[in-house]
């Protein structure tokens, strides 16, 4: 019984929360702000003990315990690494934790450069030069005009949106202002630009449908908790 | 003197970035280097969050005991967020009460939101035209409703197929080309903000 | 021991010498001893502090004590004007300025600081800023040159050379009484100076001195110092008084001088000393004054409190009728549950139908691994997505391992599990063949490491129990080792590090890569699934699919449950925007004055 | 071609990378690229330094949130644009009545975020003006880091919020309270599903590769706009490369 207490206690509180948040449409007032304020209290809370148990805990201190010598080029470092990390937490000794802070951007900064270049440009790169690929073609041969249509229009837009974020421009003649290339001003700019207003629009509308779900799911939890307590 | 540490953090970050740059391109040579910095990296990514959970408290403590306005707000969060961290530690990440407190606290909030974001994107999407009237805002504001009518089955009606043709053309060509030409551009930018800091040139870190 | 003073010309000589080492006048005139050794008593290190001091009386201008007469301080002035740092030297030229920051500057002229000031304060005006000297400075440059002025400012206490603001500033020195000048006693104001000024003024006395004695032998003083002395005008022309019997003063200002007149030190001294009242004199206008100033300075540095915003707006009422709009008919659909929709049909989606092939192929109690990655926000439409495909697993006997690349992802899938085992089918006999192996750190960087080995990336699952050695996932060694990856996935980021980190080991091994992506990720997915070669094998677009997927399955979900509500929901959205769009551009064309916000 | 790609992928990731190194390095040691010179103008950059004047005239406070996304991922890049905006917001709005705040929802972007404020106001002789409560970590979780931002906006008078780093969908509610609220948003990301939320509901959107070109337009130093200068090259040499290889792959059946 005292397990099917706490589930309807925990329905209720998340009935009242889902109304403080709701209320939100309405305007800013003090039911939301203190909903956003327990909201910030239980997620931070909790994902910090999901770290702490995940990493800390298992990929750190139970080797050092169960086995210390083993993995020792991961264990020993990244602890020392992690307590001088420590001082970033007193703004006193903050100076101190700089070099840490170093190693972590740097690390971060080649991640980065590694994943555009071996996680986008190359891939990207090999399945745009496959658009016109017959190896890819139906094998029947059926739809091979649409599919080289697809195929090229894919390319072109793939190419004039590349091409509308040019910086650089230089001054056209005597006395005009500085501006990019007629062709790119002219003809791949607006282009681009065209195919990504469309872009946008099919992610945007994703991002709507997918807020339209949450919000049926929260009317349904709602009216749901109001006919069962009715 | 400081020039001399700023030295020293800019040749760690140097050499870092470096090593696990060359583990990409390296992997059989350099590849086990690269695991272990990257497994250090996250590991003290857990210590940072830990200096995050306290810079997080200070910054409520203090709006707290110096009584800036709404600081009530500060010491809920300071509440919710210490009995949080007590009850999971106690009973564990998968424990009855810490997934009691996730799924009846942050789960109905958090869907909650997205259901006011819901609100938020039409409120967004009819303001558009009157904030930037363009050719391709409106371009935009179409290709959004196409997409919407398309997604699913239209109430009462059903499949239309004029609709879903329009879906696959849209969203399978036309956007699939935008897409990919936005991720290269992103990705060059991120291919120059990252090798500004192997250079040396920015220095977030204090250098 | 003391040096000893030179009569003549002030410089210090050892004790011992008898006559004055630079101009050799005679140092043994019964000069001033002090009554007690004061000097063997004080510490060492007072001792060389002191000696120091009698010997270059250095007063720092911040040192110089509040109650100096004004004929004193105007001295310290002058020291003050020598210690003035010298000003830097002009930093290089700033970089050429953006065209837009020298427009932004041009509007702020900068006045200078000292041009109302009064004029003892702007003397000590700070000398005009240097903007920065550092390759960075460009279209800060306007602001650097204020900041540092109104650093100064912001800083309240007046820059060194700047005389603290003290009404001392104002008092009138209070003019010694005749009888006490005459004394020549210390009791006057200058009783409670310092010892150095006590030196100065024994200095000057001693000058003065020097007539009375007119029957001391002259010295021959070298050419360059006769050509220094006084005009024979400033002699005394009447005739002095022969004092050479009269007794030497012992002590205060007047030391070594004879015949000093007539009073008695010993009762002088005796009379308690004069109290000098530091009580302002000021009156009340110019207190009124004084406390405005001060207001003034008060309110400076606080930041000035802005007029809060209008609630009821244009804005606000359209936006309340946008939400009414669309929350009304979606109420309408829930509360009546009905079931007048068709659900999608899942051939007009190819991976819809990939994935419902690729469930039915699976052999009995294959491994399959499930990533839940999605935004705790995503569940209402990720769990109506994911449910008919979990579900027809189940169904199949397959045995899940549960993981996720964030820090939520574990009590989520927890969550999801017990939703399953509510179902009315598993009420009395739940799903227990799971394992929950937690939280993968390092977002890509840990997807990296658990295709390298799943082993050690998640060694414990999270109850604590190493679920490999024993048990269904037993067999798993590396990740190609299960029979289904399924990521269910809300970001495209985390998509596309799953394609990016574990795809290409899948690939090798010919395992299989699928995933049920939310609405707003799936645009970005679908390239995997209909590129060539295919990255993602299978693919379920958010609610729509999962609605596709429960019509193939012919199974009674979440999906169905608000798929009436849902597809309204999508219609009605559609006709808000295009009446919102329509009104608001309206209003700002009916009212063409107001600057539309 | 695909087969040259699996085979040697990596090394033409390296030259890659050192292409890119060596054209910055040209660029910046040609000094052909004076600042704010040669770049076609961004409306967004161009209202955001008339905003920071308003800001520090009005008394207000600039809001700059760096997003969720982690330092040691994909999404440092942003991040790191993020920081170098911020460092150029502070410098220009120190001497305001209420210096600038940065919120991010990643513990290490806070800790970057305070060092860049303070190394900031050192380099402004101000150190004192620095308040280590202005670079804050909002909440953990992308959804809790929103809902830790929006009060910041809603309470702080803020004039203009610069949102430049990693978000997703849910980046609508910060200018949502940015537009109740009645301040300026300026807004870019490298998550192209938060750029097309952005293109719709902030009043100046940064989009596609705009935000990366903060730096140069904000006057970050001229390594900023050289770096602009190699992608503007890279750009035409990726345009290039695909065009021959699509046709190379049409003409000979996928080589």
């Amino acid at each position: 019984m005292q397990t099917g207490l706490a589930d309807i206690f925990g329905l209720i509180i998340g009935f009242l929360l889902t109304l403080m948040v709701l209320s939100y449409i309405i305007g800013d007032n003090f039911l939301f702000r203190l909903a956003m304020a327990i909201f910030v209290g239980v997620a931070s809370g909790y994902a910090a003990v999901l770290v702490i148990y995940n990493v800390l805990w298992y990929q750190l201190i139970v080797p050092l315990l169960t086995n210390p010598t083993a993995n020792l080029a991961l264990t020993i470092p990244s602890a020392l690494l992690g307590i001088w990390l420590l001082t970033k937490g007193s703004s006193r000794l903050a100076r101190f934790g700089n070099p840490v802070l170093a190693f972590l951007v740097g690390v971060g900064a080649a991640t980065a450069v590694g994943g555009a270049i071996f996680g986008t440009i190359l891939p990207q790169f090999n399945a745009s030069t496959n658009l016109l690929n017959l190896q890819y073609a139906s094998p029947d041969g059926a739809g091979l005009v649409s599919w080289f249509i697809k195929g090229l229009v894919i390319l072109v837009g793939t190419l004039v949106t590349l091409a509308y974020f040019h910086f650089g421009v230089r001054s056209q003649g005597e006395g005009s202002l500085p501006q990019r290339h007629p062709l790119i001003e002219n003809f791949l700019a607006p282009a681009g630009q065209a195919f990504i207003a469309v872009t946008f629009g099919v992610l945007f509308a994703g991002v709507y449908a997918a807020a339209l779900g949450a919000l049926i799911d929260r009317v349904r939890f709602v009216l749901d908790i109001i006919l069962r307590f009715l | 003197m400081k020039t001399i540490f700023s030295l020293i953090n800019v040749v760690i970050a140097i050499a870092a970035g470096a090593l696990v740059f060359l583990g990409y391109v390296f992997p059989d040579l350099l590849g086990g280097m690269r695991a272990i910095l990257l497994q250090w990296a996250i590991i003290l990514a857990a210590f940072a969050l830990l200096v995050g959970i306290l810079n997080l408290m200070q910054a409520h403590w203090r709006k707290v005991t110096t009584k800036q306005p709404k600081a009530v707000y500060s010491l809920v969060v300071l509440a919710s967020l210490v009995a949080t961290l007590l009850v999971t530690a106690l009973s564990g990440p998968a424990g009855k009460w810490s997934l009691w407190i996730y799924n009846n606290l942050q789960v109905p909030i958090e869907i909650s939101l997205l259901a006011v974001l819901a609100i938020v994107l039409a409120y967004a999407a009819a303001r558009l035209m009157r904030r930037r009237m363009t050719w391709y805002t409106g371009m935009f504001l179409v290709t959004v409703l196409l997409v919407l009518l398309s997604t699913a089955p239209l109430y009462l009606i059903g499949e239309v197929s004029l609709l879903n043709s329009l879906h696959s053309l849209i969203v399978d060509i036309l956007a699939v080309a935008g897409a990919r030409g936005l991720l290269l551009g992103v990705a060059l930018g991120t291919i120059a903000a990252g090798l500004r800091v192997l250079m040396g040139a920015d220095r977030p870190y204090g250098g | 021991m003391t040096d000893i003073l030179c009569p003549v010309c002030g410089k210090p000589n050892p004790p011992e010498a008898e006559t004055c080492q630079f101009c050799q006048a005679p140092l043994k005139t019964s000069a001033f001893t002090p009554d007690f050794d004061e000097e063997s008593d004080l510490p060492d290190w007072l001792r060389s502090l002191n000696a120091d001091q009698n010997a270059f009386p250095v007063t720092s201008p911040a040192e110089e004590p509040s109650n100096v007469p004004d004929w004193l301080s105007s001295i310290g002035g002058e020291t003050k004007e020598k210690e003035q740092p010298p000003s830097e030297a002009p930093a290089e030229p700033a970089q050429e300025q953006p065209d837009w920051l020298t427009d932004l500057t041009k509007d702020q002229p900068v006045e200078p600081l000292s041009a109302d000031l009064p004029v003892w304060l702007s003397e000590q005006a700070p000398a005009p800023a240097t903007p920065l000297s550092d390759e960075k400075q460009d279209w800060t440059d306007g602001w650097t040159s204020g900041e540092q002025a109104a650093e100064q400012q912001a800083e309240g206490e007046p820059s060194p050379s700047v005389p603290a603001f003290t009404f001392d500033a104002f008092e009138e020195p209070e003019k010694p009484t005749a009888s006490e000048s005459e004394s020549g006693d210390m009791e006057g104001p200058l009783s409670t100076l310092p010892d150095w000024v006590a030196d100065v003024t024994a200095e000057e006395s001693e000058a003065e001195g020097g007539e009375d004695e007119a029957a001391l032998a002259p010295a021959q003083l070298p050419s360059w110092l006769e050509a220094m002395r006084p005009a024979e005008s400033d002699q005394p022309s009447t005739p002095t008084e022969d004092l050479s019997g009269a007794s030497a003063e012992s002590s205060g200002p007047l030391i070594g001088l004879r015949g000093v007149l007539s009073a008695e030190p010993i009762n002088i001294r005796m009379r308690r000393a004069a109290a000098y009242s530091l009580k302002l004199r000021v009156t009340d206008e110019q207190k009124q004054r004084v406390a405005l100033l001060e207001q003034l300075l008060a309110d400076e540095p606080k930041p000035k409190a802005l007029p809060a915003a209008p609630v009821i707006t244009a804005q606000y009422v359209f936006r309340l009728l946008i939400a009414l709009a669309l929350l009304l008919p979606v109420i309408w659909a829930v509360a009546s549950n009905g079931r007048l929709t068709p659900l999608p049909d899942a051939s007009a989606r190819p991976g819809v139908m990939a994935m419902y092939n690729l469930v039915e192929r699976l052999p009995a109690d294959a491994p399959v691994l499930v990533a839940f990655d999605y935004e705790a926000g995503y569940s209402g439409e990720m769990d109506a997505a994911a449910s008919a495909v979990l579900e027809h697993l189940l169904g199949r006997g397959a045995s899940l391992a549960l993981v996720s690349t964030s820090a939520t992802g574990p009590a989520l899938a927890e969550r999801f599990m017990a939703n399953l085992n509510q179902q009315p089918e598993r009420v009395n006999n739940p799903y227990t063949n799971y394992a929950n192996l937690g939280y993968i750190p390092g977002g890509s960087i840990g997807l990296y490491s658990l295709a390298k080995s799943p082993r050690q990336s998640l060694p414990y699952d999270l109850q604590g129990v190493d679920v490999w050695a024993s048990g269904p996932l037993s067999s798993v060694n590396g990740i190609a080792d299960f029979s289904l990856v399924l990521v269910l996935v809300s970001d495209p980021e985390t998509a596309r590090a799953w394609v990016e980190q574990v795809g290409p080991t899948l690939r090798q091994d010919g395992a299989v890569l699928a995933m049920v992506a939310s609405a707003q990720t799936a645009p970005l997915v679908q390239p995997y699934f209909s590129g060539n070669p295919r990255q993602v094998e299978a693919l379920i677009s958010g609610l729509a699919g999962g609605g596709a997927y429960e019509n193939a399955s012919a199974s009674n979900g979440p999906a169905r449950r608000v798929w009436d509500a849902y597809s309204l929901g999508l219609v009605v959205s559609v006709f808000v925007i295009l009446v919102g769009t329509a009104l608001d551009v309206t209003y700002k064309a009916l009212l063409p004055g107001k600057k539309g916000k | 071609m695909s087969a040259l790609l699996d085979a040697y992928g990596n090394i033409l990731g390296l030259l890659l990378a050192l292409l890119c190194l060596g054209l910055i390095i040209l660029f910046v040691a040609t000094g052909r690229n004076k600042p704010g010179r040669n770049l076609r103008e961004i409306p967004a950059f161009q209202r955001f330094r008339r905003e920071v004047g308003l800001a520090v005239e009005s008394g207000k406070r600039l809001h700059i949130s760096l997003g969720h996304g982690g330092i040691n991922e994909i999404p440092a890049g942003s991040a790191l644009v993020g920081l170098t905006m911020l460092d150029r917001c502070a410098r220009a709005a120190s001497i305001s009545d209420r210096p600038p705040v940065a919120t991010s929802g990643d513990p290490l972007l806070a800790i970057l975020s305070q060092d860049t404020l303070r190394g900031t106001y050192h380099d402004l002789n101000a150190e004192r003006l620095y308040d280590p409560s202005s670079g804050r970590l909002s909440g953990l979780t992308p959804l809790s880091f929103t809902a830790g931002a929006i009060p910041v906006i809603h309470d702080e008078q803020i004039s203009a919020n610069i949102l430049a780093g990693h978000f997703g969908g849910e980046v609508a509610l910060l200018t949502e309270a940015g537009e109740r609220s009645g301040s300026l948003t300026v807004g870019g990301s490298d998550n192209i599903t938060a750029q097309a939320v952005l293109y719709a509901s902030a009043q100046e959107p940064l989009i596609g590769e705009e935000l990366y070109a903060g730096g140069a337009y904000l006057g970050a130093g001229s390594i900023h706009a050289a770096s602009l200068r190699m992608q503007d090259i890279l750009r035409w040499l990726l345009i290039a490369l695909i065009l021959i290889g699509a046709l190379f792959k049409l003409f000979t059946g996928g080589g």
